[in-house]
């Protein structure tokens, strides 16, 4: 079975790859990719980090980016728009609580909009 | 006059001369209302782009512009990669098909640079962004009939004055809120170079 | 002039420094103090790893806490239990976007209360 | 018969054991619905709390379920933690002043612990945490005169089991909604192990 793929972007590597440590103790079978900092590995995002990231994480069901700040939203875009695939969504929610939830809900086998719909509820914080 | 592919060459080099010239200042300007990193930003991406520009050979402004706009949106990483990015792909895909670009060509050009810059930031003019200079330039350029390189520099230099004394409600500074007020937009600074550069290109070529 | 101390408390050590990385760039007056994994700095949480940053990051403004899921919540109710203080708080926000806004609000010298109340801003985004 | 601090004493040792022994088991029971470290934030915790035990001496139940209190609660690090340590607190200050501790004392005890649970974690009965097997002791307790250890024994039993059919409302197994239903939650069979071994230690003291 395949499984919706995670991005996680962030301006530092340090922040998406403790992410990743984080999800990879709950959840197994999910592409988890991150793209971390500037091309130099300073603050900052890159673009083509995302693309390489998107490659990585593809799957038949699609990829789901996540990302820190504003400017990394934009990067992200135009990620998207590089690649050659439409399967692939933003989720506009927090970057850490919202990948978490969408790596264990990608694990259950939904469908991209499942998984971001599941995102999107830690904007209505319950647990 | 007519903007020719050295034209359109000349202007990318003309703004990386300037943006390598003023990186720390662009850098010190984002310091006081950002993450401080424009100038770094601009000068890699410019540098990129003129390297890629003097390194390949055109028959249209379009192609050189559309090179321009993948090498700021693939290695710029900040904001300022993707909105000048799209800017100039926008721009290129205006002018396709024109040997040479027309004041009136031009114009619809930075108008869909505009479409594109909102699109992507989603924001207006008067957030403190690039856009304040953009629009006031567009403005300009629609109410003339011709290229004018003495208005085209006084108009992007008092539009980027004026961010001075406006709030940010996009970027990096909107997070400062009243804070960011006194404060010139980093990104309307390089876009004043990026104007400025273009009116001297324009004066060589009278 | 003195400002509200910034704890950041994670599953992950790494999180927590990337994320002190990002609000550096822009704020530089404000104690920022991490407490990311358990002692043998696994992933996990820390109540001692908590109480340190608690203590370095404390000024007269007070200091605010934040917290990745639900366990590192309940840890740092605990923390603010042992400690002596009175004003500190902890705000129910997500990690990264709410404390990269409670750094720059307290970096304007805004009060324990301003910081949470503009820390909770992020749960209706608009940047 | 009643609590004294001999029993105390053993009731720590002999969970300590019980959690040491399946440790594996604990985790690999979290591992199926939560991060898999139930077993090792237990081991740690406990083998810390007797450490403390063993190595102080004691004139009341209070200070060694005060001393397991803060060890848990500082050493432990997962949601275990606070809230085993809250118990503990509770349970101590519920018996604060006794000599030894009495069916009812206890009962008490059992019923601020379980208040302390639900001031921590914000679950209530039926989410699949360890208050499940918590809560039905308390009723146990409440509804007897003295200590019974068979039925302490069958009652936490029962309810450790019965975590398996329920759906996770709190925690880490929230997460997975319907998906955590036909797992045991591993709280609770680390509840079941502490009630377990006080029956052990209450069979011993008859
Ligand atoms: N949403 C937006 N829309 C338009 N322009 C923006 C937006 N966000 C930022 N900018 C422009 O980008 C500039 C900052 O660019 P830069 O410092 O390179 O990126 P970053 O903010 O990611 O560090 C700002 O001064 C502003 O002019
Ligand atoms: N909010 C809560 N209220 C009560 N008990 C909880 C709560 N959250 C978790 N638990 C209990 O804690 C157990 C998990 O403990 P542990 O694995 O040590 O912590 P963590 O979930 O932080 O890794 C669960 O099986 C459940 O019984
Ligand atoms: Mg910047
Ligand atoms: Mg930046
Ligand atoms: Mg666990
Ligand atoms: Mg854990």
């Amino acid at each position: 079975m395949s499984h919706v793929g995670i991005v996680l972007i962030s301006h530092s590597s340090k922040v998406v790859e403790g992410i990743k440590d984080i999800i990879r103790q709950v959840v197994h079978d999910v592409p988890v990719e991150v793209a971390g900092g500037t091309d130099d590995n300073d603050i900052g995002t890159s673009v083509e980090k995302v693309q390489g990231a998107i490659e990585r994480a593809y799957s038949e069901k699609g990829v789901l980016l996540f990302f820190d700040l504003g400017s990394a939203r934009m990067n992200a875009e135009v990620a998207i728009e590089l690649s050659e695939y439409d399967n692939i969504k933003i989720a506009d929610v927090p970057l850490l609580e919202g990948s978490y939830v969408g790596a264990v809900e990608s694990g259950m086998g939904k469908s991209l909009e499942e998984v971001l719909e599941s995102a999107k509820s830690v904007l209505n914080p319950n647990h | 006059m007519e903007l020719q592919v050295q034209h359109a060459l000349n202007w990318i080099e003309k703004t990386n001369e300037k943006i390598q010239t003023n990186k720390d200042y662009l850098s010190a300007l984002d310091r006081a209302i950002g993450d401080g990193d424009h100038g770094l930003n601009m000068a890699r991406g410019f540098q990129e782009a003129v390297g890629k520009t003097t390194s390949s050979s055109y028959t249209s402004v379009s192609d050189i512009f559309k090179d321009v706009a993948m090498t700021l949106m693939s290695k710029v990483g900040g904001a300022s990669g993707p909105l000048y990015g799209t800017a100039f792909l926008k721009m290129s895909m205006a002018v396709k098909g024109e040997d040479s670009v027309s004041h009136e060509r031009f114009t619809k050009g930075v108008e869909e640079a505009i479409n594109g810059i909102i699109q992507r930031g989603k924001a207006k003019e008067g957030d403190k962004t690039l856009l304040d200079v953009w629009t006031p330039v567009l403005r300009m350029l629609q109410e003339q009939s011709d290229f004018e390189a003495d208005s085209l520099e006084n108009t992007a230099k008092s539009a980027m004055e004026s961010t001075k004394d406006v709030m940010a409600i996009k970027g990096r500074a909107a997070y400062l809120k009243e804070r960011s007020i006194g404060h010139l937009d980093p990104g309307s600074v390089s876009s004043y170079y990026l104007f400025a550069s273009l009116a001297e290109v324009l004066k060589e070529g009278e």
